[in-house]
């Protein structure tokens, strides 16, 4: 479903992604692990097509879409959350959600209809809010919500799309063990059909959710296998796992 | 008037140009740089060293008075408005700005009226640079030579300073990033008003140049404003580079637009600042990538 | 009895006048002038002549002046005009500064049959094709100040010219006519070229464009700000040593000469009035300017002087409204301070002479103007006016 | 996000009536000044649509508007094409100009996009200058005026012709209002609060952005068919830079982002500058003095800063009357 092959991206003399390839099976859960500064998140900017590749290729359904620039590849089903939040401050949670929906079904240009007052576009924000527990926070303006509740709107807009592939970066990073638990929830809620790439530093998560797991360091893809092949892994374990050994 | 000379008397047209708009935009990108402080009201600080020099001048009976006089005066105004209104406005984003700074352009104006009235005025070159020099056989009004000379010392100092001096170094990590260079340790505010007090200086000073070849009126400072925006656009905001760059196409492309393609001429600049817009968003070397 | 009467009365009309004048005015004029703008000089120096002409015939106190700023705007000069004629009816307008405006109020002074004296616009078709009943000029018309030049330069031994002139209309018709006569007189026009007009302040690329092409002499047409800039950029490149500078005299006005400075010495210009005409006329004139706002006066200040005249003169004729006003100025007829003027009644401009002139060093080192040539009773062909 | 609130509606209501009501009573000039304020409105209508809602801060909107005023006059005087028809093409063609220049300027920000749209509008002015066709500085004259005989009406007619444009300003308004309360409007809010999200979840921002402008635009064009037909003449000054800088002037005095602000800062803007103009020739002191207080004053300008209030105290009673909302947590959290 999603795929990278021999994805290059050098910053001047710094190569930040070295000869990344891989694929995604539909339906299937990725986890990406790895270090600080190990270049997921400019891994995930060139998925997504924020930052073009130096070389290689990124195919979605088997189709290239690496000269298609950001939109383009949200309009075929790929959808990002990030990792530092990406949200439109001034506006309620509802309007956010709404902006995320009208857009992916093609509403945005309505002029003679609001989107706002839609039934079928208040229903997929109404999912889409539920799906996330914000249900009761639709009229609250993002500026005056907790950092929490943030974090669940960024996974709200990029769900609320109906994506068939989801990126998500670092989901559940800066939130308390409370949401952590509820995003657990909230990944078995998913649908089968979606392809999930997250890049995760909650263990536990990663463990629970992972079909299979990649691990980066300095830019290359180092591991790849089962969440129980990493755990076995004794060069994961020597350059990430021991922070994890500890939680464990 | 041999061929060769021609070309050779426009390209000093060109670089007298570029010099006079380098003085102009090196202060008001580098204060945007800086400070993210889009000042219109620059040009009014331009008129304002005009206006300055040529009542030294006028007074004292030299030209160097105002000369002198011209970037102090002007920068204790630059003072003034950055105690009084700017320091206020630097979070308060571009459009904001542009539109204080556009009601200060208003107020400029009309104090000029009633301090120095409606009609030009103007003042004559010092006697060191009246008539004309020859160099390599081409003959050139002397004081032009001088722009281009002061021009180009101010260039100079102004990249030495950058490239090679502690100063210069804290100017450019703020540039980079000013978060970053306070927890450095660098004391941002203290340079920002520096800088802001430099810029305005070299406005004033270019005023002051430019008087004895142009003359001084109320909306002299609105005409040069928007060359000196495009420049300043043109090379990228906040970057010496970038305000060489810009002053240098603008200045040749303005000399040599009017020589071979007269008619039109005063398309040139704007087509020029659209065209590196559209295909350079932020400028031809922006300060921050 | 009766003389006490009168006296009674008359002390009783001005008190009235001196209280407020506004009330016991017999006539409204409306002042269409820049006073603010690049042209704001002008349009107070038009202004103050105008004021002049009316205290000498001391009929201060019979006018009723309304002022409106035109900010050098057409739409601003027409809605101000039509606030002039419809709200505040006044019985005649004067001005505008700028042939824009003149332009833009042209069809609304004609339809509503409201006499306008121009005081300075000089656009060629306000006086010939789009000439109208009610538009009577007494400053001047582009190609009138321009066209006697090409003849009297060719007389004084001059072959060939480079022309310059700002890109807009009045630079163009200034041009035209001074080249059409300095062609015909067996001129040469080696090279023309038009400055954008207003932007440009460095004239460094067309001198030396100019000095390429190697002329007896160059031609031009500035006025304010691009004036100066040009005549001393015009000797910082030393073309003045060789290649003496002529034009429409409007370059070397005493409005802008002293910022000029040095650089103005030996230009020549041809103009309808200087201030140094030596005639009696005139010398009361500059006096009197002098006296009462502390200048000499430009030619700006003639003109309204002369609008304000032309006004006087009508009155005095017996116009009483405004097509009668409009009726009675083109048969004015007098010795202004610029020498004989007339209204020609096929296209309501004036004929007036021209005058060539130097600029040149007095005896205080203050510049001033030397009279060189005068061409008589100037006369614009119809160009198309039907009256 | 834009909401027809009762405070707009009132207000717009007020002004219309205070309009229509003026135009009965006041002399000839009045009625001028009545014609000037609802062009400047549609004007600054049509800006504060991309400018306040899109946050795309154009300075070519003078330039807009004098396309919109040369396609009117040129057709009718050069062509004598039926003045409808040329009322038409007036403002298809500013919407063609604005389209272009929106496509062309997208992807330019902040002080970029503000010289950028400056750029456009210049080049405007430039051909308009030296086209002799059009006639150069010296403009067009003879414009007329809408034929609306067969309505039993006479545009000629200085009440009727006032009261056309007080509709015509009140019915951009309405359609200001539309476009901004449909999805099209809500998306181009999105863009001005986050382009990179719009563009994350699907969005062609650039196509959004053009046609915002060339909406923007068809308002311009309207408002400058309008005064072509006022002043029944036409010239480049109508498309100088300064122009653009007034109208955005207008529209942050007014209240930037409101809608109905651009309309309160036309309406105080052309009387102000009216007596203010007839008083002393430098109005310009006052106008920059009255415009750095609006900006230092917070920048929300005359009616921005009543709506404000008014919204904060709604918001208030609403948070009492039980909607939930919790506490505000202050994070670092940085704008890309």
């Amino acid at each position: 479903m999603l795929e990278a092959r021999s994805l290059n991206r050098a910053f001047g003399s710094l190569v930040v992604t070295k000869d990344v390839s891989f694929a995604l099976d539909k339906g299937e859960r990725r986890v990406v692990l790895g270090p600080n500064g190990a270049g997921k998140t400019t891994l995930f900017n060139i998925l997504a097509g924020e930052l073009k590749p130096s070389s290689g290729a990124v195919l979605m359904g088997g189709r290239d879409i690496t000269a298609l620039a950001v939109a383009a590849r949200a309009r075929l089903g790929l959808a990002r959350s990030y990792q530092k939040n990406n949200l439109f401050g001034e506006l309620t949670v509802r309007e956010n959600l709404a902006l995320a929906v009208a857009t992916a079904r093609g509403a945005a240009g309505w002029i003679m209809r609001d989107t706002l007052s839609d039934a079928g576009i208040a229903e997929d924000v109404r999912d889409a809010a539920l799906a996330v527990g914000l249900t009761e926070m639709l009229d609250v303006p993002v500026d005056a919500v907790s950092y929490g509740v943030r974090r669940q709107l960024e996974v709200g807009i990029a769900l609320s799309t109906r994506p068939s592939v989801l990126l998500m970066d670092e989901p559940t990073s800066g939130v308390g063990p409370g949401m952590i638990q509820a995003f657990h929830q909230l990944m078995h809620t998913l649908p089968r059909e979606l392809t999930v790439l997250i890049i995760e530093h909650d263990m536990d998560l990663a463990f629970d959710v992972a079909d299979r797991i990649t691990v980066l360091n300095y830019g290359e893809v180092v591991f790849e296998g089962t969440p129980d092949e990493t755990r076995g892994s004794p060069m994961v374990r020597e350059i990430y796992l021991g922070e994890w050994d500890a939680h464990a | 008037m041999s061929d060769w000379s021609y070309w050779a008397v426009q390209t000093l047209n060109g670089l007298q140009l570029s010099m006079l708009l380098f003085l102009l935009s090196v202060g008001l990108t580098v204060i945007f740089g800086l400070l993210h402080f889009v000042n219109l009201a620059h040009g009014a600080l331009y008129a304002l060293g005009a206006y300055i020099g040529i009542s030294a001048a006028t007074a004292t009976g030299s030209y160097w008075a105002g000369f002198a006089a011209a970037p102090v005066v002007v920068a204790l105004t630059g003072i003034l408005l950055y105690l009084g209104l700017m320091k206020r406005m630097r979070r308060a984003g571009p459009m904001n700005q542009v539109l204080v700074t556009l009601g200060l352009i208003f107020v400029f104006v009309d104090i000029f009226r009633l301090v120095w009235g409606d009609i030009a005025i103007g003042t004559v070159e010092p006697a060191l640079f009246t008539g004309r020099s020859e160099l390599f056989g081409v003959v050139y009004p002397t004081y032009r030579l001088f722009i281009i000379g002061l021009g180009a010392l101010v260039m100079a100092v102004l990249a030495l300073v950058l490239s090679r001096t502690q100063l210069g170094a804290m100017i450019r990590a703020g540039v980079d990033n000013d978060q970053m260079a306070a927890c450095l340790g660098v004391n941002v505010e203290k340079i920002f008003f520096l800088v802001f007090c430099v810029g305005c200086a070299l406005a004033g000073l270019a005023g002051a140049v430019a008087a004895p070849v142009f003359s001084a009126h109320p909306d002299m400072g609105t005409e040069i404003l928007i060359s000196t925006l495009i420049v300043v656009v043109v090379g990228g905001m906040g970057s010496l580079r970038g305000a060489i760059a810009g002053s240098f196409l603008v200045g040749f492309a303005q000399t040599f637009g009017t020589v071979l393609l007269p008619h039109v001429a005063s398309l040139l600049i704007y087509a020029l600042l659209a065209l590196v817009l559209v295909f350079r968003p932020t400028g031809l070397f922006p300060a921050r990538a | 009895m009766i003389k006490t009467v009168t006296g009674a009365l008359v002390c009783a009309s001005f008190a009235v006048a001196a209280a407020g004048p506004a009330s016991a005015a017999d006539y409204k004029v409306g002042m269409l002038l820049p006073y603010s703008g690049v042209y704001a000089a002008l349009g107070q120096d038009i202004d103050d002549g105008f004021m002049l002409a009316l205290e000498e015939a001391g009929m201060v106190d019979q006018v009723e002046m309304v002022r409106e700023d035109t900010e050098v705007k057409p739409p601003v000069g027409l809605a101000k005009t039509r606030k002039m004629v419809l709200e505040d009816q006044v019985d005649v307008l004067v001005g505008p500064v700028s042939s824009g405006v003149l332009g833009a109020v042209r069809d609304f002074v004609d339809q509503t049959k409201t006499p306008l004296i121009v005081a300075n616009a000089g656009n060629d078709a306000a006086t010939g094709e789009n000439c109208s009943p009610y538009i009577v000029r007494v400053s001047f018309s582009n190609s009138q100040v321009n066209r006697p030049m090409g003849q009297w330069m060719v007389d004084n031994g001059v072959k060939s010219v480079y022309t310059l002139a700002p890109d807009y209309a009045a630079g163009q018709q200034q041009i035209t006519a001074f080249a059409d006569a300095f062609k015909e007189a067996g001129g040469e026009v080696v090279g023309q070229e038009y400055t954008p007009f207003r932007t440009t302040q460095d004239f460094g690329p067309y001198l030396s464009q100019a000095q390429s092409t190697n002329p007896d002499a160059v031609y031009v047409f500035y006025a304010g700000s691009e004036a100066i800039n040009f005549v001393k950029q015009y000797d910082a490149f030393g073309l003045k040593d060789n290649t003496t500078l002529y034009g429409s005299g409007f370059l070397t006005s005493p409005l802008y000469v002293d910022a000029e400075g040095p650089a103005a010495i030996g230009v020549i210009g041809s103009l309808h009035y200087i201030p140094t005409l030596d005639t009696p006329e005139n010398k009361a004139f500059v006096e009197a300017v002098q006296k009462k706002y502390d200048r000499v006066p430009s030619e700006y200040t003639v003109q309204g002087y002369d609008a304000g005249r032309s006004f006087v003169e009508a009155i005095k004729s017996g116009a009483t409204d405004k097509e009668a006003i409009a009726k009675a100025l083109p048969t004015v007829s007098y010795t202004s301070p610029r020498g004989p003027v007339s209204i020609d009644p096929a296209t309501n401009n004036i004929i007036q002479n021209v005058y060539v002139y130097e600029t040149v060093e007095g005896d205080d080192g203050k510049l001033t103007q030397k009279l060189l040539g005068t061409v008589e009773n100037v006369k614009d062909a119809p160009n198309g006016c039907e009256l | 996000m834009f909401r027809q609130s009762l405070l707009k509606t009132l207000t717009v209501l007020a002004i219309l009536a205070a309009a229509i009501a003026y135009t009965f009573t006041t002399g000839y000039f009045g009625k001028e000044l009545v014609i000037e304020a609802a062009t400047l409105a549609i004007l600054a209508i049509s800006l504060d649509m991309i400018a306040g809602y899109g946050g795309m801060i154009s300075l070519c909107h003078g330039a807009i508007f004098g396309v919109g005023a040369y396609t009117y006059a040129g057709l009718t005087v050069l062509f004598e094409v039926n003045p409808f028809l040329a009322f038409a093409a007036a403002i298809v063609v500013s919407a063609a100009f604005a389209f272009a220049v929106g496509a062309v300027t997208a992807r330019t920000h902040g002080i970029f996009f503000i010289m950028a749209t400056l750029a456009f509008g210049q080049m405007a002015y430039v051909l308009v200058f030296e086209n002799k066709a059009l006639g150069g500085d010296d403009g067009l004259a003879g414009v007329p005026r809408l034929d609306v005989s067969p309505l039993g009406l006479d545009f000629n007619n200085s009440v009727q012709f006032a009261l056309f444009a007080v509709a015509a300003a009140a019915l951009s308004y309405a359609a200001a209002a539309w476009v901004l309360r449909s999805g099209f409007g809500r998306t181009l809010v999105g863009i001005r609060v986050n382009e990179a999200r719009m563009k994350a979840v699907g969005l062609t921002v650039w196509r959004t952005k053009a046609i915002a402008f060339a909406i923007s635009g068809a308002l311009a064009g309207l408002g400058g068919a309008i005064a072509a037909q006022q002043t029944m003449f036409v010239s480049p000054e109508l498309m100088a830079w300064m122009v653009s800088g007034t109208v955005l002037m207008v529209v942050i005095f007014g209240g930037i982002g409101t809608l109905v602000g651009p309309i309160v800062g036309a309406v105080v803007w052309v009387f102000l500058k009216h007596e203010i103009s007839s008083a002393t020739p430098y109005w310009h002191i006052v106008a920059g003095t009255v415009l750095i207080i609006t900006i230092v004053a917070g920048g929300r300008g005359l009616y921005g800063q009543i709506e404000y209030m008014v919204e904060r105290r709604r918001l208030k009673r609403l948070a009492a009357a039980g909607v939930p909302s919790t506490a505000t947590g202050r994070e670092d959290e940085t704008h890309a």
